[in-house]
């Protein structure tokens, strides 16, 4: 079975899966500017993105700004 | 007009927006200039992975507007908790709209979670603005425990009905040692300046603004009818009367 | 803001002032270059031979302001006419404010007495802009008889209740080929928003600045609300809703 | 309760019935018992000479229900006087609910002409009962012109949108000398209870009973809440506060 | 009119009575007739050891009558818990008023000490029926956590205002398992009547009808008030209209 | 051309005009009790439409109480 | 008995009548650029205020323009 | 020290404190069977008021209905 990331809810998976948080988001075309993400339910700060290890099974939250009330 | 001031900082503008349901995100821009506030509201969803482009943030000028997250989409305090921390890693500024809405028809804000929630944010830091229904016994725990204002709903969110709390938000006002910020339902100007002659210190407006067919228009038009009522307020109002009172002398007749 | 016209008269304010009740010339010149206005409402009097020094017109620039006499203290329809003549004799101009009212406790228009003074006056040429109670059908018959526009009551004179009549104005706007000029009873900026908001071409207003603390700050404050409740009716305003409508997104919210 | 007189006849009942809109002349009659009304209003119209037979009338029981012809349908002054006087030799009475509606849409009563019929039918004999806007002159003149009441509107006719003419009706209440009927526009009996609190005489209902799923049990809560309403404004009810007032003692509390 | 079950028990009235702020005990009870009421609040207080002998209870037949104890005076859950217990020991029932005041002033309910005390005297077997905000999102809670009904406030408790909180009522009666007792600020027949024809299943009304002039005629005349605010809910009211609908026929018009 | 009386606006035509206003109710079938007549603008009695003759060209309404406010 | 003139209502006395309404408003020190002026019930235009005469029971209303709504 | 009973928070000075509870509502003309009580914070049920000593410095609370909203 391939190797799967649960990203913002739904199961992804990858020939190998991305080796940093800033590789994920570079494959999915996601400026990193614009968003605040969670591994595994912690927040990861945008200057760690880089040097965030993502693992089979891992789980991952993209968010971002929209507009609110 | 006397200088709003939140957590230390002054606002010039008693009004704030909202960025929701604006058709684009220069309409909304250009909304925003033209309501001359200092503080808009943004909301956190998902990135969607199928359309990662779009940033509606690109099209607000931090240096002019002060950015307030909200926690809309929360259904108890654990979650308004979790948005919160995500919003402040987001930026620069511990700002933050508490919404607590568990019920996704009325969009009501639930006294108990949004109670616990400021209570727990305001440990962390953060400058709470929470959106509560018109209680003033809550709006009192709320400021005892530390948030930044209280911002009692004047209606549904949305419904444009305008002020259908005059009660409640009169007594909240006449307690309340933080600012009161009118938020929800003010579907018109008048609403807004309604509001503020009763001694609100700042209206919260999108849905009326976002969703007029001239919404630059409108947007300056809850301006003025900010100012308009916050001016009033200052000039102290005379008071209603049961009977007439001749604006024209009444002596003097030309009578045979 | 679309430019109002009566009488092919250009005016690029909605609000018009009354001169009454202000505490000296002084404060009340002041209030009406804060206002904004282009017509204030002047009545006509004996002269106190006692101390006829007195001059209040002087206080009037009548370069930026039109005089609009009004025939305040008038019983019924031949006092309000004698009235009307004199004021034309004093003045160059031919406007005129018609008011009959032979109640001196509430002051509401006589319906009679007006429509038949109005009629005559017409036929002398005279521009009449006549005060009358809430009523569609006068107001209807009014506008036949040839008169400028129509002002029909918000509540009793000088009470401050603000719009008591709103059914009726709707209908009377609804139907009405002049201008429509809510008179009497706005108290507040948001009752004068609500009645531009509502499709009213102008409005006037004389206690509510008149007597507030601080006059020139209520003067500017009306001032401002006029233009908010104006423009909001041109940008055309959403709806009402019964329900709620969420400002922020109600998908893409973080759920495990 | 105090018995109403109207023109020296005493009614137990302060609720009057029209008799329009019911979908079978059973079902009016049965409402007109179930509302214990003692008078009810008809309407005047041609003979369908196609269908000539059918006849309301004859479910009327004129033992217990006093008549009150209508002029509905009288543009002006010569047309409800033509209804009037038809109306009479069609029945043994002279009483006579003047209505001049000129305008098909909103239907509001002209107040000229309906003063004008007015003082000619009341010179011919007729118990003059006129159907007026909230007009506190025009009603003056009216009962100076001799009429049995007034009826001014409590909101345009059939619109159910209860009383939208308060302060004006209020002010007629207080200067009247003859029986206060509110007319037009009570649609829920809250609204009725509400005109009899305000100390009017009487209501008349129709389109509320007529157009419920259940007429008869409407006709019923309009009775009761007629009775309440004026109980109450009997029984004279406390004034409104703006601060609360304790139901329960504020001393004796159970305290360590 | 379709009976009321609070906790399976039958009520033949939806009417319920405080019985405080009355001039002597024989007038409460004269008035506790008048309404028809089949259950009557009641305070528990300290004895006056100075002036032992008072005792209100033996003035209310209490085969006709439910006691409802409340815990008027509780600034707190605990403190209510304490009354709720001592109520029970005192009375052989285990209904209970459910009010938690912190605020002296406007006596307004504590949402989460109430929830707090509800929950605990649900387990302890109470029937609980408690006085609350107008607030869905509490209301819900209090349902789901077992209690009685809800007891949302129309507007101050002894105010008189009337229903100050109609949206908010609306939203709970839509959403509500329980019954919906609108309780507080009632002030006249037509509230009371109001508040039915919303859908309300009961009101509780005592000072408009202590403190009025005629106590056993307001008694009476909110009984009328609430069987036809009752009955035109079940008759099922026409809705409101903007324009007129005439309840004379339009056509067959007498003309020319 | 046939002898013609207008009957609530309408013109209607007869063989003979009936002779008396008691005769045109009994052919219309209204129920006299019911009604209340004008012939040319001037009421009719009800105890007199049996003595109150019709000619050609007369002008008459017919009118009757209906359901009203 | 002193000759007089109504004015505004009340009976005023004067040795002698002024000649002229411009007379009359010097005497009253009322400024006539400020004022309109009834005779019998007539209006006078300002510019015939010096060219109307006064008599011993004349009626004179002086109006002017006072704050109002 | 005259023995004391703190009776509705207030302190009460006793020659003797009353033995019973329903000793006490005697002495205080205090018709029990309008009363719930409480002595040092319990409740005491109706019925056992008279076998409910007393004994200096206990606290009671006697309380009563009264008319209430």
């Amino acid at each position: 079975m391939m190797p799967t990331l649960k990203i913002n809810g739904e199961d992804k998976n990858f020939e190998n899966v991305p080796s940093t948080l800033k590789n994920l988001l570079e494959i999915l075309k996601v400026d990193e500017a614009t968003v605040v993400a969670e591994v595994n339910g912690n927040i990861i700060p945008r200057n760690s993105f880089n040097n965030t290890a993502l693992h089979d099974g891992f789980k991952i939250e993209l968010i971002r700004f929209v507009g609110g009330g | 007009m006397k200088k709003l001031i939140i957590a230390n900082k002054e606002f010039n503008s008693r009004l704030f927006i909202g960025t929701g349901k604006y058709s684009s995100n220069e309409i909304m821009a250009k909304s925003i200039e033209a309501s001359g506030t200092e503080m808009v509201t943004v909301a956190l969803r998902r990135v969607d992975i199928q359309n990662p482009q779009d940033n509606m943030l690109a099209a607000i000028d931090r240096k002019k507007y002060l950015l307030l997250p909200n926690t809309s989409g929360a259904r108890n305090a654990d979650e308004a908790i979790r948005l919160a921390r995500l919003a402040r890693a987001a930026t620069d500024i511990n700002w933050l709209k508490l919404e607590v809405t568990p019920d996704p028809y009325y969009l009501l804000p639930d006294p108990v979670e949004t109670l616990k929630a400021a209570q727990i944010l305001v440990k962390e830091g953060f400058v709470v603005l929470p959106y509560i229904n018109a209680d003033p016994i809550l709006a009192k725990k709320l400021q005892d425990a530390g948030t930044a204002t209280v911002m009692p709903l004047a209606s549904p969110i949305g419904s444009n009905q305008g002020i259908k709390t005059r009660v409640a938000i009169e007594i909240i006002i006449s307690q309340a040692s933080v600012p009161v910020v009118v938020d929800a339902g003010l579907g018109l100007p008048s609403h807004a300046a309604e509001a503020m002659e009763m001694g609100a210190d700042a209206v919260l407006v999108n849905t009326a603004i976002a969703t007029a067919n001239d919404p630059l228009k409108m947007a300056n038009a809850f301006k003025l009818a900010v100012q308009a009522g916050r001016d009033a307020f200052e000039a102290g109002a005379a008071g209603v009367k049961n009977q007439a009172d001749a604006s024209s002398p009444l002596t003097g007749f030309l009578r045979d």
